[in-house]
């Protein structure tokens, strides 16, 4: 604080709910489509909205709000991801064959996650400093992380990993440690980007470049580190997701990327940088996961479910423009 | 003027080289590679992906992107199905059908673009789940087939000893050369990449034009639809899974700016060529299939990353 | 008293261009040191040196008689240098209470943001400002420009600073805003804090200086106590020359009638405009930012068709609904921003004169480049642009050079209508002239030229008649003779003319040049 | 608000637009080819007598007794039950002695890439050319050149348009296939039980046939089954056991039984069923490879798999095309030797039949390592 501010004595008024709404806007708009899947489709078949049904679909898609985490930093800083999804399936594979190798369990959780913080560090050095558009370099990861990964396994599958490694298997007062991992982490990432100066760098970074410099954030090393903490929670992810069945499939999880973007743009992070919260990324990621279990519950064909999704982000983000319009 | 043609052509000199070198190196590799009959397949292969490259070059020239063209193409196909085979049409009325449904496509990609000013990228995100997702629905599921003989020629035969969609592309190459160097609308297209307000305050039509480039990208990915399912002779709603990247691989290779404004058609066809090579060329040198992706990821890398140290020191 | 800050023989290029020579000048503790100088005399360039964003290439910078030499302006801020920038270089998603402490933020005792003691702070920060209406916890990107004006100022503030820059913080803020602001310089120098103030408005200088130091096309000029100069003696400092070179303006005899706007308006920012500029005539528009003149002419451009009312061309009624429609009907809109609404900057200065007519010069869809080429060279003959060449990429170009290819694309579309944007922002003295030179030949050769500027000595030194905006409308009209600046300005301001000095705060840049 | 209302309406209109599309076609997952259902109890089916209708080799050098250079292009690479197969073939390479052979394929079931590689191989001069199709009609073009530039062509798994290829090794016929899985699903959950189906994709050729093969069979041997619904999940391993244990959650006590159609889909079904803790409650059954069901049988949640050995299958057809290029199996054979597995039989033509699928059980699992 400065000395020459007047006395602080004058009470601030408390953040009007207005104003309250209009910088969580987005992420009402995905509860609100929650409860209207959940109490429409629970309507029409009571069994989607049993204890079991929820839990089973946090539980199967909490890897991807993880990993949308990370990418929502990511993109708010004003960049992109296209990799994410190969970089799982390694981080994944590598687990798993630490697992099988008898490598102490904590090993096997932490030394991906630590390698998945490293090449992405990589990454964001080639976009920070040697100033490769990040969706270049990360086309570039995709193709390498996933070519690299089938010629090294041959795609063998992984089976027989230890039972004290299956942290996705756990149980806390009968919830899987997954959905604990979903919620903590969202919400460690969205006290961290709403308090930590860091945080608050990258929103300044993806929102006015020029400005974030002259403020004196420097610029290049927050980009690595925003990639260094996508890789970290990349590897989070991918632990989740190699450990949640007996069974790892060594290859890239098709579509994996796409499914992570969209998470992250639905939860209202704006593809231009700048905006979005990590709480909005997780919660369009568990509205995805509700809309495909409520077209097995609904009877509908699972053809119809892309085109869905599509018909989402196209509502999602012609009303976010339709609602900036307005202000 | 020999200072300018290098400014302009800085990073198809370096591909040209990259690529002559690779050429020189793969022959070596294996003497199957440098042959009329190899080379010619490559072409029939690369077809597709070479024919939806060109207007994706004037869709990244414009400083956008649009992922929805491997979508776009497994619903003109399976229309072309659905057309031919469940509405009764002849079947050279399905074909120009399915290749407008996919203009038409492109053209919603375009709309929602122009009129809504959605991110490009955003909106072919949505349009990509959306498309495919309709393809899966419409096809539910079902392959056609039983296509009359003479509509393989388009994707199986060949006019002088040259495969058919080889000679199709090579128009088409033409074409797009030539509209986006020298024509008022490839000045448009320049000008949009660079500087969109600018564009838009010197009276250009810019709406008009983004248009036009998303919905040519849509058309020409029908093309190329309707192409592979006279090649592989049958319809799959999953056709075209995936064709973006290599689009966009192919097209960022060839030295188009991903952000807009800088870029030519021949560095496209450098950057195709190129790939496709090594696709072929590692393959036929033992090379397996997930070891050519590495190679093609790395060298998308590296090209860029000398063609941004040597235009360091350029300007 | 030994000096706060010294700055000595410091030069800096950008690329070819020299834009500062060897500048020396101090300041002293609770002084405030004015810095003035035309566009283009290298003050933003110095105030950045000074806060760390560039460097210089020579010369020295000492703070409290230490040698610095600061990597960023984080390094300067923390050594006691606050700005406050021209260009507003806030971030418009964040709310306002994160953009004043942004880099700085207050921190709890567990190292997190204290976002209480922030909006706490802001708070007070904005009502010493005088600013109880801007709410905190706003985005800064739904203010008003004057608003966003406040935030930076409130940033500045914010800092523990000892020595505050002030880069044109008047030049948005009407006269009531600006006291207020004047007010808080003076408790901030009554403090003890040095402030280095850039302002055009003499007038303030004089109430609020104690010293001045004057640049000139990047040189020093001199620096003298406010009490040893007149504010004839600064205009000769600055300006250099006559101004009748300045505004070479041709008395022409207007012809007929070419534009005509009726009722024309666009939302709330352009309110029932009725205008008309016959053939041969310029008419200026002057006006404070935001009085919705740049607006008016987006309108009439097409980019912002109107919501109502009715423009003619030669007395019939023609529908603008987009640039393209303007520029068929012979309208040509040189825009306020050459940089981002202006150029095509990576492109060469061929390209860029064509852009206009680029279906002209085409057969059937091709560009014919060797009529663009002799297009190009013509265009460099006959506005005089310093260039190598066609092929030059106009980002290489110097500003004023910059602003005649503008021009030139646009006359290139032989115009009957030619508005004109802030024609000389940013450009240096001799291209101005040029310019000015240029505008009074063209609507000599009876084009019709609307032209807005906020340097009223444009406005007064180029118009055969001068309308005044505020709140989107036109509030005044002056013959070319009775066209003072007094009477101008106080309708810019709404203030009656003849008041003091004080408070006839002049809203455009050396208004007291004439 | 007024996104809240886009967002519905986009929802609903979908949501309507899917069910119209539901309501018009009760869909199983099947294709619309003609089925031909077994008989009930273990009367074998008729196999008729068919004139051999593959394709014919132009050109070929006599490489009798020579070494030989294979490529074997599976429909995908980095799935379990390939590397089995691909598995078989080296060991048969290794045991014939004089056969250079080896696997390459697209990382995902794609057909353009398939036919790219496969096009690849024929330029580079390989002898022969074993194959999986990922569609009957589109792999053909390739297979006929290949054939006409004197490469031998044999089919294992996914077959192609016959005039394509030379030979098919066939691991199972689809009615035997249906029938088996129909039978076993019955003896465990009764004959009024109801069920669902976890398929890949509804594109698969041989799934979709199997389905189509199950739906008749079904009909007509248990016709009071219950069939719920197929659901689609790709051939991954996160969303087969998403999409099963949405049935399980949809269907509770109703579903009795899982059909998974993959070896991707039954071991996540399997997961499903025991991390719902419904293992006996709800069974398991379907196509699978031992080592990935080893944990569910092992802890009696899976009672039985059922999978011809897809060692064997890749090992027959190595034996079947190095039978070929010698010229010991030839149009009009009734069998051929194929190392271990002795004398397999011809059947429809062209297709070499594997023999009876093999039933994994908790007894013999062990003794299966792919």
């Amino acid at each position: 604080m400065t000395t020459e501010t007047p006395a602080l004595s004058r009470l601030v008024p408390v953040r009007r709910w207005k104003s309250f709404f209009e910088s969580y806007g987005q992420e009402f708009v995905i509860l609100a489509a929650l409860v209207v899947l959940f109490v429409g489709v629970g309507f029409y078949n009571p069994r989607f909205i049993s204890a079991n049904n929820l839990t089973s679909m946090f539980v199967g898609n909490a890897y991807i709000a993880i990993a949308a985490i990370g990418m929502s930093m990511v993109i708010i800083s004003g960049n992109i991801d296209v990799s994410v999804g190969s970089l799982i399936g390694v981080l994944g594979t590598i687990s798993g064959t630490m697992a099988v190798n008898g490598y102490p369990v904590i090993l096997c959780w932490l030394v991906p996650v630590l390698i998945g913080m490293v090449i992405n560090a990589g990454v964001g050095v080639l976009v920070a400093y040697v100033k490769i558009p990040s969706i270049v370099v990360t086309l570039g990861m995709l193709s390498i992380l996933k070519g690299g990964l089938i010629s090294v396994t041959g795609g063998a599958w992984i089976s027989g990993m230890p039972p004290e490694f299956m942290i996705a298997q756990f149980r806390l007062f009968g919830l899987p440690s997954s959905v604990y991992f979903m919620v903590v982490l969202t919400a460690l990432a969205a006290l961290w980007m709403k308090y930590s100066p860091f945080g608050r760098a990258i929103y300044a970074i993806g929102g006015n470049p020029e400005a974030a410099r002259v403020t004196g954030i420097r610029i290049q090393p927050a980009i690595v580190g925003v990639f260094t903490i996508h890789g970290m929670f990349a590897g989070i992810a991918a632990i989740l997701f190699a450990t949640q069945l007996q069974v790892i499939q060594s290859t890239v999880p098709p579509n994996l990327e796409l499914t992570v973007i969209t998470a992250s743009v639905v939860g209202g992070v704006s593809i231009l940088g700048g905006t979005g919260t990590v709480i909005g990324s997780t919660l369009a990621a568990i509205l995805f996961a509700a809309i495909g279990s409520s077209l097995v519950f609904l009877n509908i064909s699972a053809y119809w479910l892309r085109a869905v999704q599509g018909l989402m982000i196209l509502a999602t983000v012609l009303a976010d423009m339709a609602r900036r319009r307005r202000i | 003027m020999t200072l300018v043609l290098n400014r302009m052509l800085r990073h198809e000199v370096i591909l040209g080289v990259l690529l002559v070198a690779a050429l020189i190196v793969l022959a070596g590799q294996s003497e199957h590679f440098w042959t009329a009959d190899n080379l010619l397949n490559q072409g029939r292969l690369m077809a597709e992906v070479g024919l939806i490259a060109l207007p994706m070059t004037f869709v990244i020239v414009t400083g956008g992107i649009d992922l929805s063209v491997g979508s776009i193409f497994g619903l003109s196909a399976i229309l072309l199905g659905v057309f031919w085979q469940n509405m009764g049409l002849p079947l050279p009325v399905a074909m120009v059908a399915a290749i407008l449904v996919g203009g038409i496509a492109g053209l919603g990609n375009g709309f929602i673009i122009t009129r809504f000013k959605v991110p490009p990228l955003i909106a072919t995100l949505a349009t990509l789940a959306l498309y495919r997702g309709l393809a899966e629905g419409i096809s539910q599921a079902r392959s056609v087939r039983g296509y009359p003989d003479w509509f393989f020629g388009l994707g199986q035969g060949e006019v002088l000893g040259v495969p058919s969609q080889l000679w199709i592309m090579i128009v088409c190459f033409v074409i797009a050369a030539f509209i986006l160097g020298l024509t008022t609308f490839g000045r448009t297209t320049y000008a949009i990449g660079s500087n969109e307000v600018a564009a838009r305050f010197s009276g250009l039509k810019v709406d008009r034009a983004k248009l036009l480039i998303y919905g040519a990208s849509g058309l020409i990915a029908g093309l190329a639809a309707v192409i592979f399912v006279s090649r592989v002779s049958t319809t799959r709603s999953d056709m075209g899974t995936g064709l973006e990247l290599d689009v966009i691989t192919a097209v960022v290779l060839g030295g188009t700016s991903i952000f807009g404004g800088r870029g030519t058609v021949i560095g496209t066809g450098l950057g195709l060529i190129l790939m496709q090579a090594l696709k072929n060329g590692l393959a036929l040198s033992g090379v397996k299939g997930d070891g050519t992706i590495v190679v093609i990821g790395a060298v998308l890398i590296a090209a860029i990353l000398i063609g941004n140290l040597l235009s360091r020191d350029g300007d | 008293m030994s000096n706060l800050l010294e700055v000595s023989g410091v030069s800096k290029s950008f690329g070819p261009v020299k834009v500062l020579k060897e500048i020396s000048f101090d300041v002293r503790p609770g002084e405030v040191h004015a810095l003035l100088g035309e566009n283009g005399a290298g003050k933003s360039t110095l105030i950045k040196i000074v806060a760390g964003v560039i460097n210089a290439d020579e010369g020295e910078v000492r703070l409290e008689g230490k040698a610095v030499r600061f990597a960023s302006p984080r390094e300067a801020a923390a050594h006691g240098i606050a700005t406050v920038y021209q260009e507003l270089l806030l971030f418009p998603d964040l709310t306002v209470a994160e953009n004043i402490y942004l880099g700085h933020a207050p921190k709890t005792r567990w190292g997190a943001l204290d976002w209480n003691a922030m909006r706490a702070g802001a708070r007070a920060l904005l009502d010493s400002l005088d600013s109880p209406d801007l709410d905190v916890d706003t985005t800064v990107g739904k203010l008003s420009v004057a608003n966003r004006q406040r935030v930076e100022i409130a940033k500045a503030l914010s800092h523990d600073a000892k020595l505050v820059i002030m880069d044109e913080p008047t030049a948005a803020l009407a006269d009531a805003d600006a006291r207020r602001l004047m007010d808080v310089v003076k408790r901030l120098r009554d403090r003890g804090v040095g402030i280095i103030y850039v302002s055009h408005r003499l007038p303030e200088i004089f109430a609020l200086a104690d010293r001045v130091t004057v640049l000139r096309d990047g040189t020093y000029v001199g620096t003298k106590p406010i009490g040893e100069v007149t504010e004839g003696d600064l205009v000769s400092m600055m300006v250099g020359r006559a101004i009748d070179h300045l505004f070479p303006k041709v008395d022409t005899t207007p012809g007929e009638t070419i534009l005509e706007v009726k009722n024309l308006s666009y939302r709330n920012t352009v309110n029932d405009i009725s205008l008309t500029v016959r053939a041969g005539e310029i008419v200026g528009i002057a006006g404070l930012i935001g009085a919705g003149r740049t607006e008016l002419a987006l309108t009439i451009f097409g980019i912002t068709p109107a919501t109502s009312g009715e423009i003619l061309i030669d007395g019939k009624p023609v529908t603008i609904s987009s640039p393209d429609d303007a520029r068929r009907l012979k309208i040509a809109y040189v825009p306020e921003d050459r940089g981002s609404q202006g150029l095509i900057r990576p492109q060469t200065v061929r390209e860029n004169v064509s852009l206009a007519i680029l279906d002209r010069i085409a057969r059937a869809f091709v560009v014919d480049r060797r009529q663009e080429g002799s297009l190009a060279r013509q265009a460099i003959e006959r506005f005089g642009i310093r260039t190598r060449g066609p092929e030059q990429r106009v980002k290489q170009l110097s500003g004023g050079n910059q602003q005649k290819v503008v021009l030139a694309k646009w006359i290139a579309t032989e115009p009957r209508v030619l508005i004109m944007d802030e024609p000389t922002r940013g450009i240096d003295v001799g291209a101005k002239a040029e310019i000015h030179a240029l505008m009074s030949r063209l609507a000599g050769q009876g084009l019709a030229v609307l032209m807005i500027s906020s340097e009223l000595p444009e406005v007064l030194g180029m118009s055969d008649r001068v309308l005044v905006m505020r709140g989107g409308r036109i509030v005044a009209q002056f013959d070319r003779k009775d066209a003072t600046p007094d009477a101008v300005g106080a309708a810019m301001t709404a203030a009656k003319a003849g008041a003091s000095l004080e408070s006839a705060p002049l809203g455009f840049k050396g208004a007291a040049a004439l | 608000m007024r996104k809240t209302l886009f967002l519905t309406a986009a929802l609903g209109l979908t949501m309507g637009v899917g069910t119209a599309a539901m309501a018009d076609s009760p869909w199983t997952g099947g294709d619309n080819l003609p089925t031909s259902p077994l008989a009930c109890d273990n009367t074998p089916g008729a196999a008729a007598a068919m004139p051999y209708d593959g394709g014919a080799v132009t050109g070929a050098p006599d490489l009798k007794g020579k070494p030989i250079k294979v490529v074997d292009v599976p429909k995908l690479i980095g799935i379990g039950y390939f590397n089995a197969t691909s598995k078989g073939i080296a060991d048969a390479a290794k045991e014939l002695g004089n056969v250079d052979a080896k696997t390459d394929g697209p990382t995902q079931a794609n057909i353009d890439q398939q036919v790219s590689f496969l096009d690849n191989y024929i330029t580079s001069g390989v002898n022969g050319i074993l194959f999986a199709a990922n569609d009957p009609v589109a792999i053909a073009p390739v297979l006929k050149k290949a054939l006409s530039k004197g490469i031998h062509v044999v089919g294992y798994d996914a077959n192609s348009q016959p005039d394509a290829r030379e030979w098919f090794v066939n691991q199972a016929q689809f009615n035997g296939i249906g029938k088996a899985l129909v039978d076993d699903m019955a003896k465990e959950i009764g004959e009024d039980g109801a069920f669902a189906i976890v398929t890949s994709t509804f594109t698969t050729p041989n799934q979709a046939r199997w389905i189509a093969e199950m739906a008749a069979y079904q009909a007509k041997c248990h016709p009071k089954m219950k069939w719920l619904e197929t659901v689609e999940a790709q051939e991954d391993n996160n969303l087969s056991f998403n999409q099963a244990t949405t049935l399980i959650n949809k269907y509770d006590d109703e579903l009795k039984g899982i059909f998974g159609m993959t070896s991707v889909a039954t071991p996540a079904s399997a997961e499903a069923v025991t991390q719902a803790n419904m293992c006996g409650k709800i069974a398991v059954v379907g196509l699978a490879t031992p080592n990935a069901m080893k944990p569910y049988v092992a802890k009696d949640c899976v009672k039985s798999v059922v999978l011809w050995n897809p060692v064997d299958l890749g090992y027959a057809a190595m034996y079947v095309l190095r039978a070929v290029v010698d010229g010991d199996l030839k149009p009009g054979a009734k069998s051929v030797k194929a190392g271990k597995l002795g004398e397999l039989q011809i059947i429809n033509g062209s297709e070499v039949l594997l023999g009876a699928p093999t039933t994994f059980t908790k007894e013999n699992i062990g003794n299966f390592d792919f």
